[in-house]
C-alpha cells in the first residue's frame, strides 16, 4: 500500500537498508522476536531454518546467567539444581585451573547441563555452499569458556562449523588441521577499526547514523592484519563517537583481503552508541542524561503514532468508500434535485449554485524521522544501547533514569567509576565494557583510567558482567592480552576469555552466529598451541569465515 | 691547499667522522659488478655508441663494447646515460640542519645533519640522480660547508661523503632574512635577530668577508668559521650562493667584484637558483660565475617570486655561461632531474647541452669530473637506463646503478 | 579505581636509613626464580639487612624467622628512562649545557607514582631529566617502595634526538606569521635560553667542546668515568650518538627509538646498554623486532616507562609483545629484571635473587612470566610494601 | 559504452549543435570560407595517422580528410600549407573547474545552479588552453559539494559564454567524498536524503493529485453533475531504480524545479559527473547510483587511488575520469617500503573506459598528462584516446570533437612535431574551421616563453630574433 511503501524508500534513501532485507522492516514484521532477526541481519539464509531447532535455547544454554537481558527468564532456573555438578567438574579440571578456584565459580553452573543438552550431536545437514571443508583435530577444543572437550574434531564446511564431537572422521579432500587447542576467535566489542577516521570522529552523527558509508577498507591494513594475526577475527566498529548519539555499529571481519564492506560485514546492526559526560560541568551532564532518556520515550510514542496513524488511515478510507458508495447509490436523485434547483434559480432569476460538499478529512501522516525511529526500536529493546560513561554521578543517574524502559538493554561503555553503581548494574543485569587506559596508545591516558583492567577484576568479582575491548585508543591486536591481564588483576579466568568471546556475542545478539564452537556457527576459529590467554601462546591457524586466512609462519 | 683541507678535517670531524674520513671514501667505492646492454650509449662527452655494452667491475666502469650482441641475461633498455647529479638537491630536510642561532656560520658542515637511513635517498637515486651536493638549508646568511655524496651506499656519513671540491652555502634576499623580526625588549627567540632586509643580508656578507681578511692584522677581528671564509677568498673553496632575483644576483656578483678590487681575493662564485639569470646575463658572464637553474615552474614563477623564463637554459647556453639543472632533489613523477633537462628542451635546449646539464658540468664543478658525470672506462658506475630517449616526457627510467651497485626502489609497480 | 586490589602496607617512615634497619629472616616459597639461574621449587632466600644474605633449596639459620609462601617469587622488575616523575622540577630550561644539575634535588620520594610502579612489582625506576637541553645533567635510579636513592647509576643525561630544538622551529617564510612567531612565547610558555643551539652540527660542535674541555664535569664521560645516558630516537641520531660514545669510550646506556635493532651489532660492539623506547600503537611491529635483535646480538636492554601517562603494567605487556615477535621467555623477563640492570650498569645490586643484591621481591600467584598471574606481594629492600589483600596466603594449602 | 547508450546526450548534443551552428552563422564572413590544411602528418583518431595529407573544411565543420593525391582543394579555399607540422584533432578536456569564478557553493544541493552563469570567456585560462592545444572543455563545478550545478562543455574561443558554448547542462556534478565539514558518513548520508526528499516529493504530488481528483469526483456526485476527470497531463515515470507510480497524472511543471534535475538524473536523462576521492567511496558513489537508477548515466571522477577499487567499478561498467596524479604512491608505514601504481594502467587493464586530465592550465595540461601516461608504460594510441575520444565520448560528442573526420567540429592543433615531445609545440589551432590561434604573434607567450627583458638590460632586438630562433630551433628538430 501507498503509504509504506513512502516510508520504506525514505528509509531506504536513509541508507538504513535495502528494500528485501530491509533491516527495520525485519523487525517490523518478526515483531520481538529477535532470533528471526539473526539470519537476515548475518545473511546466510541456508543455516537458518538449521538453527531454529536450538535456536530456542541459546540464551538458556550459553552460560553466564546473570548477564543475560532481562526477557531470557529460563536462566534462573535450572541453575539451583546444578550444585552437585561442582565435583563432578573438579576431576576434568587441569592443573593450571586448579590453581584456584575463585576463577572458576561462575560458569560451573551450566557446563554440565549443556553436556546434557549438547549429547548427541547429529551433523547439521547444510545446503553446500562454497568454501574449502576443513577438519580440525585439536588436543583440548575450548567449546566456549568453561566447557572443554579432549581431544575432540571440528568439521567446517561451506564457512560454517558443520559438527563438533570427540569421534569425528575427515570426509573425503578435507584439509586436516592438527593443534593443540582450538578455540572461538576473539570478538573485540568495542574497537575503531575498519571505519573511515573524518567520520569516527564526526560529533554530528544522530541515531539513524548507519557506518556502512563509513568504512574504508583500503586504508593501510596493517592494523586489521595484525588484529587477526592476534586471533581477533572480528570486531565492532561505528562512527561518529563524538556525537550523543553515535547511530548503530556494525561488527566486521579483520581479514585485510576483503575491501568490499558487503564481504566484511557480518553483523550491519550490533547495537546504538551513545555518549555521555562530553560536556564539562555537573549540571550539563544531568541534562545529557535527560536528554538521552527524552529522546528515547520521543521515540517510543514516534512509532505508537505512526501505528495509530496506520489505523486512523484505514479507517478514513473505509469511512469514504462507504461515502462514495452511498453518493454513487443516490446520484440519481442528487441529479433530479440539482435540475429543480436550476429551473428554479432560473425562475427566481437568481444565478444558480452548487451545493456545498463536506467530507471527513484524512488523517494527518507523522512526519518521517529516520532519528525517532531508530530510538523507538531501541526502546523495544529490539537493539542494546551501548552508553559511553566513566562517573559514578552520570551512571547512577543513567541506570536510574532509564528503570521506566522495561525492555531496554542497556550497555555501559567504559564505566571507570562503576564499582560505585556495582548492585544496580547486577540488579539490572547491565554489562560494562571495559578499555584499558591503552598503554599502547598514542598520547596520555588520564591516570585515573589507567587501572580499568583492574576494574574489570573488580567488577567482576562484583558479579557484574564485564566485556572487554580495545576501546577508542587501544589496538585489538592486544585484546587477548588485555584479557591475561585482568586475570592478573582478579578476573576469573572463564569471565575474560568470555569478554572476548560469548559475552560479546551475546551482547549484540549474535549468540547464534559467533562466539563459540558450535555446530551451525560461523566458522570463526583459532588453533593454537597453549592456552588462549597464555603470553608465550602463539596463534597457528585462523579460520575466518570458513577459510583459513593465518598460516603458520615458518 | 692547506687551509680547506683543514677545513674538510672540520667538517669530517663534525660529522661525526674521525681523520679516516678522506682514506675512506677510496675505500668505499668498491661496489657490486655487472653489466648493461643499450641501444643507444650517450656518454655524456659527446661520443655516442649503439647497441653497446657496458661491464663494471667494484664499481668502477671497466668496458664499454659498441655493437655487441644482445643478451638475455644482461639488462637491456633503449638508452643509457651517465647517473646525474644534482648542485642543489635540498636533501637536508630536517629543520636542525642548520645554525639558525648565527647569522654567519662557516664552520659547520651539513654533513652531519643528514639522515642516510632516510628512504627518500633511494626513491632519489631511482630518478637516475646518483650524486648530489647538500647544502644547510637556507635559514641564516651563511649556512655552513656544503657535502658530496652518492644517493646510495654506507649509511655511515664518514663512509658515504665524497672528497671533491669544498662549498660554503649562503643566501642572498629573502630566505635569511625572512622570520626575523626585532626583540621586544631582551631578545628571547632565535628569530630576533638581524637581518630583516636585503640590505642587512647583504651586509652579513660583507662584514664576514672583510673581518676575515682583515684578522690576520687585526686578531680582535677573528671568528669562528673566519678561516673558511679566508679560503673561499683565497679560492680554494667555492662560494655557493643562493640567488633568485637579478638583484640579488647582481648582489652576489658586485660583493665578489668588490672582494677582488679591494685585492681580498679572487673568489670562484657559483649562483644557485638563478631563476632570473636571464634578466642580466652580462654580469654573470663577466664574473664568470655559473648558475644553478631551480626546476622549471609551470606558471613562470620561481623562488622569491623571481620569474624564471621558459627557454631560460637555452638563453645561458647561448652565452655560454655555464649552468647546471636542478631538481631540488624531487621523486615524484613529472619533476625529476630528467623532467627538468626535458623542459630545458621544450625551451630550445638541445639535447646534448641539456644532457651536459645534469652530468658532465655539475660533476666539473664538484671537481670529481675524473670520477663521475660521464660514462668512460675507469670511471665510477653511475648509470641510467631509460627506456626511450632519455628526458622525454614518454620515456622512463629503468633502472640505476650507484658506483655499480642497483638501486632497489620498485619505481612503477603498476598492478 | 575504587576498591583497589592492593593495599600498602608502608613503615611509618620511608627515610633511606629506613632500609638497613630490618631483622634477618628466610623467605620460603613453592617456586624461586632466581633470574638468570636455575628455578628452586621450593626455593628458600635468606634475607638480612635488606639484602640478600643466602639462596638455595636448604637455606637455614639460627633464630631467624622463616616465612613460608606459596607461589612463585621473582626479582623485582625495573623501569627505565621514565620522565614523567621528575616533572618540571627535573628540568632546567635555561641552560642549553647544565652538567652540574643533579634530578635528585627535584626528585619527590613521596610521589604517588612510585607507589603505582610498586604495585605493578616494578622496585626499581630510572629517571631521566625531561630536559630539551643538550645536556641536562644527571639521572638518578629510585626504589619505588621506599624511595631510596642509588648511589650508583646517576648517569649524565646527553641529548642526540631532535626534542632539544623543539624550541627552534621552522620560521615558514614570512615566519611572523609561521610556527616562529608562536615559538616566540614557546611551545609550552616556556621562552628559548640564549646558548641553546638550533641544529645537530651546531650542538654536535658544543658537546665535543665540553667534553673536550680539561677537568670539567663533562669530560669525565670520556672513558666512562661516568656513565653518560645518551638520548636518540632516529636511526640516524642513534647511529650519531654511537659515533661519540665510541670516539670518547663512554660507557652507559643509549635510549633508542623503535628500530635500533637495525644497528643491534654496532651497539653491542660500542658496549652500551639500551633503553627501548616507550611502545605506542603505531610502532610495537618495530619494537619488538628491534628486541629480538638486540637479544640476538648480546645486548642488554630494557623498556621505557612513563609513569605518569601511562599505566605501569605497559612493562610486562611490552614484554608480551615481544614474545609475540619471538622473543624468548628467559629474554622477556630479562629485559624486565637484570638486562634492564645491565643496561644501567646496576647488575651488581639488583634484578636477580643473589646473595649480595638488594631484597626486592615480587610473589606471584603464577609463573612471573604470564600476563595472568596476580601479583600477592612486594618486597623493597627486604621490607614487604604490597600485600594482595584479595588472596590471603590462608586461603591456599 | 554501454552508459550512454541511452540517447539523451545525442539528443542533448544535437540541440546544442543548433546552438552553436546558430553562433558560428553569427559569427564573421570569414565562417563560410572554405579552409584546408596540408600538414606532413595527420592525427585522425579515427583510423591510421595520415602521411602528407588535407583537410577540407567549411565555416564549422570538417568537410573531409585525406592523403593529398585523394583530396582536391577547391579553388576557393584559404590554404594553410604545412609540410613540417603534424595535425590533430584539440584535445578534450573531460572534467574541469577552471574557467570559473569559484568552484564551490557552500550550499548542499543545487542542481539547479548552471555554471554558464559562472563561466568567465576572458579568463586566461581559456587562453591557455589554445596555447596548449585543448579545444574541447567540460565546465563542472568543484567536488567540494554534495550534490553541485549543471556543467557545461565550451570551446576556448568567443567572446561571450554562448559564443563558446558546444553542449549546455552537460551534466550535474556530484561527490561522495566529504566536503568541508562534513564526514564520508554524513556526505553519504545527505546525498540519500536528497534522492529520498526528490522521492517523497513526488509522491507526495502523487497522492495529493489522486486524492484531489476522488475529491473532486465524489464533490461532483454529490452535486448531481457529470464529473469528467481531467485527462492525464504528465508523463509516466521511467526511473531504473525506483518508479513513482501515477506520475502520469502530474503535469512535470509542477515537479519543484529544484528538483527537477534530479528526477532528469533518476530518470536517465542527464548525466552525473560524481566525484570520489577516495577507493572507499567507490562503494557508496555505486550503491546510490544503482538505488536511483542512474547507474548507466554515470561517470566517476576519482581521486587518486581510487583504482583499488577498479574490480566494484568494472563491474558496475561505469566510465572513470582520473586526477592529475597519474601515479599514485603509497608508503607502507611499517616498512617504509614505497609502492608506485600507474593508475591508468589498471584501468586499461580492467576495461574501465578512462579519461586524463591536466594538472594544470599551462605547461602540464593534455598533452604532457598523454605523454606522461606514455612514459609509464601506456600505449600511444591509449594515452592520445584518453584526451581526446573518450572524453568525447563521455560528453556524447563523440561524432563532434576529439576527432577529424567529416562532419566533426572543425577543431584542428598544427605541431612543430610529434604532439607527445618536449621538443614540439602548438604553431596553430583551428576553431570550428576558424584559425584562432598562431604562436608566431601570441603576445602573451613572450612574456611567458622567451621572457620579455627589462628595457636597457639587453638590445631590443634579442627578443626578436629569440623568437625566431625558437621557431626555427623546433622545426631543425623535426628534421634531425
Amino acid at each position: 500500500m501507498r503509504f509504506s511503501l513512502l516510508r520504506l524508500s525514505v528509509l531506504l534513501a536513509l541508507g538504513l537498508a535495502s528494500p528485501p532485507t530491509s533491516a527495520w522492516s525485519q523487525t517490523a514484521d518478526a515483531s520481538q522476536n529477535r532470533e528471526a532477526l539473526d539470519p537476515v541481519v548475518l545473511g546466510s539464509v541456508p543455516t537458518a531454518s538449521a538453527q531454529e531447532g536450538e535456536e530456542k535455547k541459546p540464551d538458556a544454554q550459553d552460560g553466564q546467567g546473570e548477564d543475560k537481558p532481562k526477557q531470557d527468564a529460563k536462566d534462573g532456573e535450572g541453575k539451583d539444581g546444578d550444585k552437585e555438578a561442582k565435583d563432578k567438574e573438579a576431576k576434568d579440571k587441569d592443573d593450571k585451573e586448579a590453581k584456584d578456584k575463585s576463577k572458576k565459580d561462575n560458569d560451573k553452573k551450566d557446563n554440565d547441563k549443556k553436556d546434557k543438552e549438547e549429547e548427541p550431536l547429529e551433523p547439521l545437514v547444510l545446503t553446500e555452499l562454497p568454501g574449502p571443508v576443513l577438519f580440525l583435530k585439536g588436543e583440548r577444543v575450548i567449546v566456549r569458556p568453561g566447557k572443554v572437550l579432549e581431544n575432540a574434531q571440528v568439521l567446517v564446511r561451506g564457512g560454517r562449523i558443520q559438527n563438533v564431537g570427540t569421534d569425528l572422521v575427515a570426509p573425503e579432500g578435507a584439509r586436516v588441521i592438527e593443534g593443540k587447542v582450538i578455540c572461538a576467535a576473539f570478538l573485540d566489542p568495542w574497537s575503531t577499526l575498519g571505519v573511515d577516521v573524518q567520520s569516527l570522529r564526526d560529533g554530528s552523527g544522530d541515531a539513524s547514523l548507519q557506518p556502512m558509508d563509513a568504512i574504508d577498507l583500503y586504508e593501510p591494513s596493517w592494523r586489521r592484519e595484525r588484529a587477526l594475526r592476534a586471533g581477533v577475527t572480528l570486531v565492532e566498529s561505528h562512527v561518529a563517537i563524538n556525537s550523543g548519539f553515535s547511530g548503530t555499529g556494525v561488527m566486521l571481519s579483520t581479514n585485510p583481503d576483503l575491501h568490499d564492506p558487503e564481504q566484511a560485514v557480518v553483523l550491519k546492526r550490533t547495537a546504538m552508541w551513545a555518549r555521555l559526560e562530553r560536556a564539562g560541568d555537573v549540571i550539563s551532564r544531568i541534562e545529557e542524561v535527560d536528554n538521552l532518556v527524552g529522546k528515547l520515550k520521543s521515540g517510543e510514542d514516534y512509532l505508537q503514532s505512526w501505528s495509530s496513524y496506520e489505523t486512523k488511515y484505514t479507517e478514513w478510507q473505509k469511512e469514504i468508500t462507504e461515502l462514495q458508495e452511498k453518493l454513487e447509490k443516490d446520484f440519481k436523485k442528487a441529479q433530479k434535485d440539482r435540475e429543480k434547483d436550476k429551473e428554479k434559480a432560473d425562475k427566481d432569476g437568481k444565478e444558480f449554485k452548487e451545493k456545498r460538499y463536506k467530507e471527513p478529512k484524512p488523517p494527518r501522516k507523522p512526519r518521517f524521522d529516520a532519528d525517532k525511529e531508530a530510538l523507538g526500536h531501541v526502546a523495544r529493546g529490539e537493539m542494546p544501547l551501548v552508553v559511553m560513561a566513566t562517573r559514578a554521578a552520570v551512571l547512577r543517574n543513567l541506570i536510574e533514569a532509564t528503570s521506566d524502559f522495561p525492555a531496554l538493554r542497556l550497555i555501559i561503555a567504559g564505566g571507570d567509576q562503576a564499582m560505585h553503581v556495582a548492585p544496580l548494574l547486577v540488579a539490572r543485569n547491565i554489562p560494562v565494557m571495559v578499555w584499558p587506559a591503552d598503554p599502547l596508545a598514542d598520547g596520555e591516558a588520564p591516570v585515573e583510567t589507567s587501572g580499568t583492567l583492574s576494574l574489570a577484576g573488580d567488577l567482576a568479582r562484583a558479579g557484574v558482567s564485564v566485556l572487554i575491548g580495545s576501546g577508542e585508543g587501544g589496538s585489538s591486536d592486544a585484546l587477548p592480552l588485555y584479557a591475561a591481564l585482568a586475570v592478573g588483576y582478579g578476573m576469573p579466568e572463564d569471565h575474560a576469555l568470555a569478554a572476548i568471546t560469548t559475552r560479546v556475542a551475546q551482547a549484540f545478539d549474535a549468540q547464534s552466529e559467533v562466539g563459540q564452537v558450535r555446530r551451525g556457527r560461523r566458522a570463526e576459529l583459532l588453533v593454537m598451541d597453549g592456552d588462549p590467554l597464555s603470553v608465550g601462546t602463539q596463534v597457528q591457524f585462523v579460520v575466518s569465515g570458513g577459510e583459513v586466512v593465518v598460516e603458520p609462519k615458518e | 691547499m692547506m687551509r680547506p683541507m683543514k677545513t674538510l678535517a672540520l667538517a669530517a670531524l663534525l660529522a661525526g667522522a674521525s681523520d679516516r674520513a678522506s682514506a675512506q671514501t677510496e675505500a668505499k667505492s668498491s661496489g657490486a659488478s655487472g653489466s648493461v646492454y643499450a641501444d643507444v650509449l650517450y656518454t655524456s662527452t659527446g661520443k655516442t655508441f649503439e647497441n653497446v655494452l657496458v661491464t663494471f667491475q667494484d664499481g668502477r666502469i671497466t668496458t664499454i663494447t659498441p655493437g655487441a650482441k644482445v643478451d638475455d641475461q644482461v639488462p637491456h633498455g633503449a638508452a643509457l646515460t651517465a647517473g646525474m647529479v644534482d648542485l642543489s638537491a635540498r636533501v637536508a630536510r630536517s629543520e636542525a640542519s642548520v645554525e639558525q642561532t648565527n647569522e654567519v656560520e662557516a664552520s659547520l658542515s651539513v654533513a652531519g645533519a643528514l639522515d642516510l637511513f632516510d628512504p627518500n635517498w633511494a626513491r632519489l637515486a631511482a630518478t637516475g640522480v646518483t650524486t648530489v651536493l647538500a647544502s644547510p638549508p637556507d635559514r641564516n646568511v651563511v649556512g655552513g660547508l656544503s657535502a658530496i655524496l652518492k644517493t646510495q651506499g654506507p649509511t655511515d656519513i664518514a663512509e658515504r661523503q665524497l672528497t671533491g671540491r669544498s662549498f660554503l652555502r649562503g643566501a642572498m634576499g629573502d630566505a635569511p632574512s625572512s622570520g626575523n623580526r626585532p626583540a621586544w625588549g631582551a631578545p628571547n627567540s632565535i628569530y630576533n635577530r638581524r637581518p630583516t632586509t636585503r640590505m642587512g643580508v647583504e651586509w652579513e656578507w660583507r662584514k664576514a668577508f672583510i673581518d676575515a681578511a682583515s684578522a690576520p692584522d687585526y686578531p680582535e677581528l677573528e671568528f669562528p668559521g673566519a678561516d673558511v671564509f679566508r679560503a673561499v677568498l683565497a679560492g680554494n673553496v667555492t662560494l655557493f650562493v643562493q640567488a633568485f632575483t637579478s638583484i640579488d644576483i647582481r648582489t652576489a656578483v658586485f660583493l665578489k667584484e668588490e672582494m677582488k678590487r679591494e685585492g681580498f681575493g679572487d673568489i670562484q662564485m657559483w649562483i644557485d637558483s638563478g631563476a632570473e639569470a636571464w634578466k642580466d646575463p652580462q654580469l654573470l658572464k663577466r664574473s664568470n660565475s655559473g648558475v644553478v637553474l631551480p626546476p622549471f615552474p609551470a606558471d613562470g614563477y620561481s623562488g622569491e617570486n623571481s620569474f624564471m623564463a621558459w627557454d631560460v637554459a637555452k638563453q645561458m647556453d647561448e652565452l655560454g655561461i655555464p649552468f647546471t639543472l636542478s631538481a631540488y632533489g624531487s621523486f615524484s613523477l613529472g619533476s625529476t632531474l630528467g623532467d627538468q633537462a626535458g623542459r630545458a628542451m621544450h625551451g630550445g635546449l638541445a639535447f646534448d647541452k641539456a644532457l651536459a646539464a645534469v652530468t658532465l658540468v655539475p660533476a666539473r664543478v664538484l671537481g670529481l669530473e675524473d670520477r663521475i658525470g660521464s660514462v668512460e672506462v675507469g670511471k665510477d658506475a653511475d648509470l641510467v637506463l631509460w627506456s626511450g630517449p632519455p628526458f622525454e616526457l614518454t620515456s622512463r627510467v629503468l633502472a640505476v646503478w650507484v658506483s655499480g651497485t642497483p638501486v632497489t626502489q620498485s619505481s612503477s609497480a603498476t598492478r | 579505581m575504587f576498591i583497589t586490589a592492593l593495599t600498602l602496607t608502608l613503615a611509618a617512615s620511608w627515610a633511606p636509613a629506613q632500609a638497613s634497619n630490618q631483622g634477618a629472616y628466610i623467605l620460603q616459597v613453592d617456586h624461586l626464580h632466581t633470574g638468570n639461574g636455575p628455578v628452586l621449587s621450593p626455593g628458600k632466600v635468606l634475607v638480612r639487612d635488606g639484602v640478600i644474605a643466602e639462596v638455595g633449596d636448604a637455606v637455614s639459620a639460627k633464630d631467624v624467622p622463616i616465612l613460608e609462601l606459596h607461589g612463585h617469587l621473582s626479582a623485582g622488575m625495573i623501569a627505565l628512562g621514565d620522565t614523567t616523575i621528575l616533572g618540571q622540577e627535573g628540568a632546567d630550561a635555561t641552560r642549553f649545557v647544565l652538567p652540574e644539575a643533579e634530578s635528585r634535588f627535584g626528585f619527590d620520594p613521596h610521589t604517588p607514582a612510585l607507589r603505582r610502579l610498586c604495585e605493578q612489582g616494578i622496585t626499581t625506576v630510572v629517571l631521566t631529566p625531561p630536559s630539551d637541553a643538550l645536556v641536562a645533567g644527571r639521572g638518578l635510579v629510585a626504589k619505588t617502595g621506599s624511595g631510596r636513592m642509588l648511589a650508583k647509576g646517576q648517569a649524565m643525561h646527553v641529548a642526540f634526538d631532535a626534542g632539544m630544538f623543539e624550541d627552534t622551529p621552522d620560521p615558514t617564510p614570512g615566519g611572523m606569521s609561521g610556527g616562529g612567531f608562536f615559538q616566540f612565547f614557546g611551545p609550552n610558555g616556556s621562552v628559548t635560553p640564549n646558548g641553546y643551539k638550533s641544529s645537530y652540527p651546531g650542538a654536535a660542535r658544543l658537546l665535543e667542546d665540553a667534553v673536550q674541555t680539561k677537568g670539567s664535569q663533562m669530560s669525565q664521560l670520556v672513558g666512562g668515568g661516568i656513565r653518560a645516558w645518551l638520548r636518540s630516537d632516529s636511526r640516524a641520531e642513534t647511529s650519531r650518538a654511537l659515533a661519540f660514545a665510541m670516539r670518547h669510550k663512554v660507557q652507559g646506556t643509549i635510549e633508542a627509538g623503535a628500530r635500533v635493532g637495525e644497528l643491534a651489532t654496532q651497539i653491542q660492539a660500542s658496549g652500551l646498554g639500551v633503553a627501548l623506547t616507550v611502545f605506542r600503537e603505531t610502532n610495537p611491529i618495530h619494537a619488538t623486532r628491534s628486541a629480538v635483535e638486540l637479544a640476538k646480538a648480546g645486548v642488554p636492554f630494557g623498556f621505557c616507562l612513563e609513569a605518569r601517562d601511562r599505566n605501569a603494567a605497559t612493562l610486562r605487556l611490552s614484554a608480551a609483545l615481544c614474545r609475540r615477535a619471538g622473543l624468548s621467555a628467559s629474554n622477556a623477563w630479562k629485559a624486565l629484571t637484570f638486562g634492564a640492570a645491565q643496561a644501567v650498569g646496576l647488575d651488581g645490586e639488583i634484578g636477580t635473587i643473589a646473595p649480595g643484591k638488594d631484597a626486592d621481591f615480587v610473589l606471584w600467584d603464577g609463573d612471573p612470566n604470564e600476563l595472568t598471574s596476580r601479583i600477592e606481594r612486594v618486597w623493597v629492600d627486604g621490607k614487604q610494601v604490597v600485600q594482595n589483600t584479595q588472596t590471603s596466603q590462608g586461603g591456599k594449602q | 559504452m554501454k552508459l550512454l547508450s541511452n540517447q539523451l546526450p545525442l539528443t542533448l548534443a544535437a540541440l546544442a549543435g543548433s546552438v552553436t551552428l546558430a553562433v558560428t552563422f553569427a559569427a564573421p564572413a570569414v565562417a563560410q570560407e572554405k579552409q584546408a590544411i596540408k600538414a606532413g602528418t595527420i592525427i585522425t583518431m579515427d583510423g591510421a595517422p595520415i602521411q602528407n595529407g588535407v583537410i577540407l573544411m567549411d565555416g564549422t565543420r570538417v568537410l573531409a580528410v585525406g592523403p593529398a593525391d585523394q583530396i582536391e582543394i577547391p579553388w576557393d579555399a584559404e590554404v594553410t600549407d604545412a609540410p613540417d607540422m603534424v595535425a590533430m584533432p584539440g584535445f578534450v578536456e573531460a572534467h574541469t573547474n577552471s574557467g570559473i569564478d569559484r568552484a564551490n557553493e557552500t550550499l548542499d544541493v543545487t542542481p539547479f545552479f548552471d555554471v554558464q552563469d559562472s563561466i568567465n570567456p576572458v579568463d586566461f585560462y581559456f587562453e591557455d588552453c589554445l596555447r596548449f592545444g585543448i579545444t574541447t572543455i567540460n565546465v563542472q563545478q568543484g567536488n567540494n559539494t554534495v550534490i553541485a550545478a549543471m556543467g557545461a562543455v565550451v570551446k576556448p574561443w568567443g567572446m561571450t559564454v554562448d559564443a563558446q558554448l558546444v553542449m549546455p547542462q552537460s551534466g550535474v556534478k556530484m561527490s561522495v567524498s566529504p566536503k568541508a565539514g562534513k564526514s564520508a558518513a554524513t556526505q553519504a548520508a545527505t546525498l540519500r536524503q536528497a534522492f529520498a526528499d526528490l522521492r517523497s516529493h513526488l509522491e507526495q504530488l502523487v497522492e495529493e493529485k489522486r486524492q484531489g481528483n476522488d475529491r473532486a469526483h465524489r464533490e461532483a456526485l454529490a452535486q448531481g453533475r457529470d464529473y469528467e476527470g481531467e485527462d492525464a497531463k504528465g508523463r509516466a515515470m521511467t526511473g531504473k531504480g525506483w518508479i513513482v507510480e501515477g506520475m502520469e497524472l502530474v503535469p512535470r511543471v509542477e515537479v519543484d524545479e529544484k528538483m527537477a534535475p534530479l528526477l532528469k538524473v533518476v530518470e536517465g536523462r542527464l548525466t552525473v559527473y560524481m566525484y570520489c576521492g577516495a577507493p572507499a567511496q567507490v562503494r557508496t558513489a555505486l550503491d546510490i547510483a544503482k538505488e536511483n537508477g542512474f547507474l548507466e548515466n554515470m561517470i566517476l571522477v576519482l581521486g587518486s587511488g581510487c583504482f583499488k577499487a577498479a574490480d566494484q567499478i568494472a563491474a558496475a561498467k561505469v566510465p572513470v575520469i582520473l586526477d592529475e596524479n597519474l601515479v599514485f604512491v603509497e608508503v607502507d608505514p611499517i616498512t617504509e617500503e614505497e609502492t608506485r601504481t600507474f593508475e591508468a594502467q589498471v584501468f586499461k587493464d580492467k576495461g574501465i573506459p578512462f579519461a586524463l586530465t591536466s594538472r594544470d592550465s599551462g605547461m602540464e595540461s593534455l598533452w604532457y598528462q598523454a605523454a606522461m601516461a606514455v612514459g609509464q608504460g601506456l600505449s600511444r594510441e591509449d594515452a592520445l584516446a584518453a584526451v581526446t575520444t573518450v572524453p568525447a565520448k563521455l560528453m556524447g560528442l563523440e561524432n563532434r570533437v576529439g576527432v577529424i573526420k567529416p562532419g566533426a567540429d572543425a577543431n584542428i592543433v598544427l605541431y612543430n612535431g610529434d604532439p607527445l615531445s618536449v621538443r614540439s609545440q602548438v604553431q596553430h589551432v583551428f576553431i570550428d574551421g576558424q584559425k584562432v590561434y598562431d604562436r608566431s604573434n601570441d603576445p602573451r607567450l613572450k612574456h611567458l616563453f622567451e621572457g620579455q627583458r627589462p628595457p636597457g638590460t639587453a638590445p631590443a632586438q634579442d627578443a626578436g630574433s629569440n623568437v625566431e630562433s625558437s621557431d626555427g630551433t623546433g622545426d631543425k628538430k623535426d628534421k634531425e
